[in-house]
């Protein structure tokens, strides 16, 4: 395992998606892993009213993309991803980045960075 | 003969459309209620068509249409036997069988306000006493012969009173006491418990009006009469004013047009025309349908933040409030009587009267069951049952699965 | 000429109600199934209800109701050409719009059992099959003139047989044949795979009984005759008693009121009374429905963990199962010769041999259909394509996206 | 008198089943666009309801009925003031009923075209216009009396142009205006923005589909007419012939039966037929469903692809494109004065010349209508409020919630 | 990088939330991320039918909260979830703690702690 | 804090979970927590249509189940799944192995391994 592998995780407003993927794509990201969330951040104090009753903080709808990579350095993609998704405004998201110490592709039983690489 | 054959059709397919209120009813609970507890919502609301209409052929018909007595009950053709061939006009056959179909509505009402904390069995009780007893009894005062119509002069074309005010004010009792749902206050504020799914609720209230041109055209028993003709057009635009009034009164005191007090506008609009749809002009409909809208809305604010009493799907305004307030309307807007046709206040006061007298009773008898479900089988589920919904644990399943 | 015009609008207005059972048995089946099968299952209800239709329209309304020929099949009328104007009292185009929606609904039963493994243009030639012969040849024995009603005497009144049992024991060899889904027996133990919107699914069954006072009213064909009423009337008990059986005998058995047997509870009475639903008295029709709620629910288990047959719907045990049993007790309680009421053993006899020979033939045609199918097309997916769901591969849809 | 009664009865049961489309297009909107609007599409219909039934009571009514000048536009009975016993044979209270719950459907079809991104009170404000002004100024021409039916002779029946083209052509000036869905157009190649919930969408069709059932047949007015189950009829094998050709064409040209386009396949023949279900043969109705489901997968690929016009639900397709054709087929195929049935060419330049006119006055209108909104209160929402789904914004509430 | 950021997750009863949600306001937590999770623990035993076939582990409706910290403690973080969510019965849940390399404000593209704290 | 607590997280089809969750019982494992994902990894390419638009890269409903062992040998988890999820198929899924820093059980505050432990 000398290569180091990450896990980065993209909290993002869902609209962008298919341009995100197309990205990642494009800079040899081999899968992701989506999910729906809902978030809330900055966006708080916003004040919203259910049959007339304040609800305070809303949860904006968010989708989670898991990306783990190796090959494709975390800078790339971590830019790769400002390129598409900022656009300035408060509920752009966030990105966090983790260690992986394991990775195993279940069809192969290859572990390691070989998991996540493109085998063909 | 032939009229009688034509009023037996048309009875007929009004009580088929007024039977599929009762998926209206089940969309609405659904769809404005948490989806952990959608499972229980369904399952009452399956028990309330079948006891109701079983209960109602059983006992309920009898008390409500049976041979009067003193005004105050009926008192024979339990289990239909000994009834007639032909009642009002129309087949015997009919007759029951929208009466049935009427006497379900008054319990699902009240199982929407008591949602998400409910015992399953406990509702199941209370389900029996409403549809054997509480909506018999009133029922027969006000169309069986009773009092009420005979002695008191009280109009309720529809139901406004007999089924929603009566549902309503069971409904009130009910969230009383069993309390509000875990969460839903902090010190004494109330906070927001969104419903789940919006489009299945809006869904159910387009059935439900649906259901409605069944429910009031279909209360003349009767197609060659004018009124019929009438109260449906009354129906449609009572529930177009409510809506729209709900909507921009909500957008004028939330700021935005609210989809949870629109979709009831919709109904505060139906329900407030009930009692009157067959004799308020189109102009009074409307009327009474923005008026509706309105006191909805403030009913819900004020039940909800100041009397502190949960009420789900806004039940208690929808069906109490709306329902007294479209009985009176009846005394006032009435073309055939009506104060402002010059009728004086001789039907004002009947009106008042009747929608007193019938809600004090209902409540009075909600509250005797409520209390004997109470010290009996209890009437709300353990707080951990009601964390973790009502679904996985009343009836081990839940209502969205993918796995 | 009046009272055509009465039945020919009476029976337009039913035929609208059965029309709406599509999209209760849409969303019955969607419910009850997983949510990656669930686009190809709507899929199945789309092309059943529009095949129905067509295949009827060019040779299954001539194979049931053309000219007899020696009691076993109609002859003409192909394409409806030289068709009358008018059938069995009304016009001949209402009667034509009611058997044909009528006859969409036996293949839909047959999709139910086979869902979530079936190939999609193998459902799609069964269903041809289905409403160009196997219905109406079984169809015409019973109601076209043919045998069954002309020689053996055999009663059924709205398609307990013709219809339900029929469909249902189409959908017995169909679920035999295809296997049960992949994962539903480890060891011989079945496991449960649940359904994933119970909410859906209960509209469906709500939608479904609203339509059933079609069904089961509109076959009269007359509303000028009592038996029209009487039949609403048995058919919203029927449902209710089978309901509250099911839903008790559920909760004696496991422990908890089940939502999915309760629901199906529902169904199985609609089924139990439909042979019968004009001359069971209304406390039979009360007994047929709780027994219906039970014998579905003991034969979903027995077909689930006994014969290891995978249903996942419980197609098999509602209206195969309810619907041999309706007819069936149509020979004990018919009013008009059913043993109880002194009939002897004559109209019973005659309903034990109708059923008998249309559910074996009913068999004999589907399993030879699938053994046509299984020998070209094949009938069921791919391994993988089971284990990704139905949606993807076979229409390359999910059902719910939100992305 | 008696008839009077019975083609009122009719035609008020028709309408109900008219009214209950209101629930198919929610769900049909609701089902083919994204979760984040879908509180914004139900509350788009609410709305379309209420106000398109007030503002057809005070205004459009009046303008379409009213008595006739110079065959441009009716004059008298605003609010109803005025209007007469009864109308057309049947009570003048459920002809207006019949009228304004059609009116609500030509608005509504412009809202699922512009979809996921206009602004609520923009669309509120066109809908006023469509329903006080457009609708009815067309359809007096075309029912009201004035110049296209009886000076051109135009026939249209149950509205394939005065309902569905008219809304179509709304729909497509109104789609072309708020421009395409961000992120539907990349460098001029569409991208596929799915809809949230097919299930619920295939609801709608069928809720639709029944509907069309009071849409139709109930156009006659006149129960005592052959022409009515006549229509029946042709609205079902319409529907079917044409689920079914939009089922295979999609198959061909896709690889797989897509769904979408199936269920727009119903709806497609459904449009297509409703100029002239009463007077199109049989099997001219199953060649006008088959030709209008083709015709409609064709329409919905160029729109999207050469036009660009982002119509989500295909609207502008099914009831645009199939409505403008199911009206020149009645030149054509009608039975009575069509081309094949040696009618010559009166009929078909009488229904080219009305089509032409309706469709093009209907997109000036909507287009100095959109002008205007955009001009004042603007058209489209955000960009910012796009991307997070209208419901939060513009509503404060999300369609499904679990917390 | 010299202030560890850490990510909480808190696996929880749907029910307690909004009082979550206060609570971790009140300690100045500028974000969270909630996804809908299906969880079995010790619950597990529990038997239950489904049309009459027993379906045995049920995976029950829980909330996953995800907090990315570093001003806050992550101890003070865990404290407030246990005032809040403990009951004492099974099922209350459970916290994860995980390392958190690196962070990303979409919206203006600060990193590390920066990226998570409140700018205001 | 001695033994070392991991996170393992299984990306895998649907339909397998009813086999992965009482294999992992078989072994021990005393909680999951199951989370619905869309994925995409090399099934990409795919090309469906969607009303006669391409719709290119296709998300396939997966789930992520996410299990942290301590007692449990990370190695007989991972073993435990490939003999479960491995059909050799495409799509088959993916693991992923994390550092978990530190757990809390909400029910008794316990803390560290002894929160992911069977207390029985
Ligand atoms: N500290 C945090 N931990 C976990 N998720 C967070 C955190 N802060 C923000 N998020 C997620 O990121 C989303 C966007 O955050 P937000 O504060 O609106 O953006 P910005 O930082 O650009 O103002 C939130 O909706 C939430 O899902
Ligand atoms: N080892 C684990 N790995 C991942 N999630 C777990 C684990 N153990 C428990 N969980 C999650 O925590 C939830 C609560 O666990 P549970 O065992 O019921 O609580 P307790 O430990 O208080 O008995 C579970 O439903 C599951 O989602
Ligand atoms: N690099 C990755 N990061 C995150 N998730 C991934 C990654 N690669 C694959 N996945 C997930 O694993 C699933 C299966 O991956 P896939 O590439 O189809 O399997 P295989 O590696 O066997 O070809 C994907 O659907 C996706 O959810």
């Amino acid at each position: 395992m000398v290569e180091k592998m990450s896990k980065i995780e993209i909290i993002m407003n869902p609209d962008k998606f298919e341009d995100l993927k197309e990205a990642m794509n494009g800079i040899g990201v081999t899968g992701m892993t989506v999910t729906n969330a809902l978030g809330c951040g900055l966006q708080k104090g916003h004040k919203e009213y259910y049959r007339g009753v304040q609800v305070e903080i809303n949860l904006k709808q968010k989708l989670k993309v898991e990306i783990v990579v190796c090959e494709v350095p975390v800078e790339t993609a971590i830019q790769t991803a400002l390129k598409i998704l900022q656009t300035g405004n408060i509920g752009d998201g966030k990105i966090f980045v983790y260690d992986v110490v394991d990775a195993v592709r279940i069809r192969t039983a290859e572990r390691g960075p070989a998991a996540v690489k493109d085998p063909k | 003969m032939d009229t009688m054959i034509l009023n037996t059709m048309w009875v007929l397919i009004a009580s088929v459309f007024v039977f599929l209120m009762h998926a209206g009813f089940a969309m609405v609970e659904v769809g404005f209620t948490q989806s952990k507890n959608a499972v229980n919502i369904i399952m009452k609301n399956f028990v309330t068509v079948s006891i109701g209409v079983l209960g109602y052929y059983v006992v309920g018909y009898a008390l409500m249409y049976g041979t009067d007595v003193s005004g105050l009950i009926g008192s024979d053709q339990f289990v239909l036997m000994g009834s007639p061939e032909s009642v009002a006009g129309i087949s015997f056959d009919v007759f029951f069988f929208f009466q049935a179909i009427f006497a379900a509505t008054c319990a699902t009402i009240v199982s929407g306000a008591m949602a998400e904390r409910t015992k399953f069995f406990s509702y199941v009780a209370f389900c029996v006493v409403a549809t054997t007893v509480i909506y018999p009894l009133i029922g027969h005062w006000i169309w069986g012969g009773g009092f009420l119509s005979s002695v008191v002069g009280f109009r309720d074309f529809a139901g406004g009173t007999a089924v929603h005010a009566v549902g309503g004010f069971c409904a009130l009792i009910g969230a009383i006491m069993v309390g509000p749902r875990n969460g839903k206050y902090k010190n004494g504020v109330p906070r927001a418990i969104p419903g789940h799914n919006i489009p299945l609720g809006a869904l159910g209230v387009l059935i439900l009006w649906f259901g409605w041109f069944g429910f009031n055209p279909g209360s003349t028993l009767d197609i060659t009469s004018p009124a019929t003709a009438h109260a449906a057009v009354t129906t449609l635009i009572s529930g177009a004013a409510a809506t729209i009034a709900a909507m921009i009164l909500s957008n004028v005191k939330y700021g935005k047009p609210d989809a949870g007090l629109t979709l009831n506008g919709a109904l505060a609009g139906l329900v407030g025309i009930t009692a009157g749809a067959n004799q308020i002009s189109f102009a009074g409909a409307i009327l009474v349908g923005a008026v509706s809208g309105v006191l909805m809305l403030l009913a819900v604010e004020y039940i909800d933040t100041k009397l502190r009493i949960d009420d789900p799907v806004g039940a208690i305004s929808v069906h109490g409030v709306c329902g007294v307030f479209g009985t009176l309307a009846v005394g006032v807007l009435s073309m055939d009587g009506g104060l402002l046709y010059g009728g004086g206040m001789t039907l004002l006061t009947a009106q008042i009267i009747g929608v007193g007298i019938s809600a004090t009773v209902a409540m009075g008898l909600a509250f005797l069951t409520f209390v004997g479900i109470k010290a009996t089988i209890g009437l709300r589920v353990e707080e951990s049952e009601e964390l973790h919904g009502l679904d996985g644990i009343e009836h081990g399943i839940a209502a969205y699965m993918d796995l």
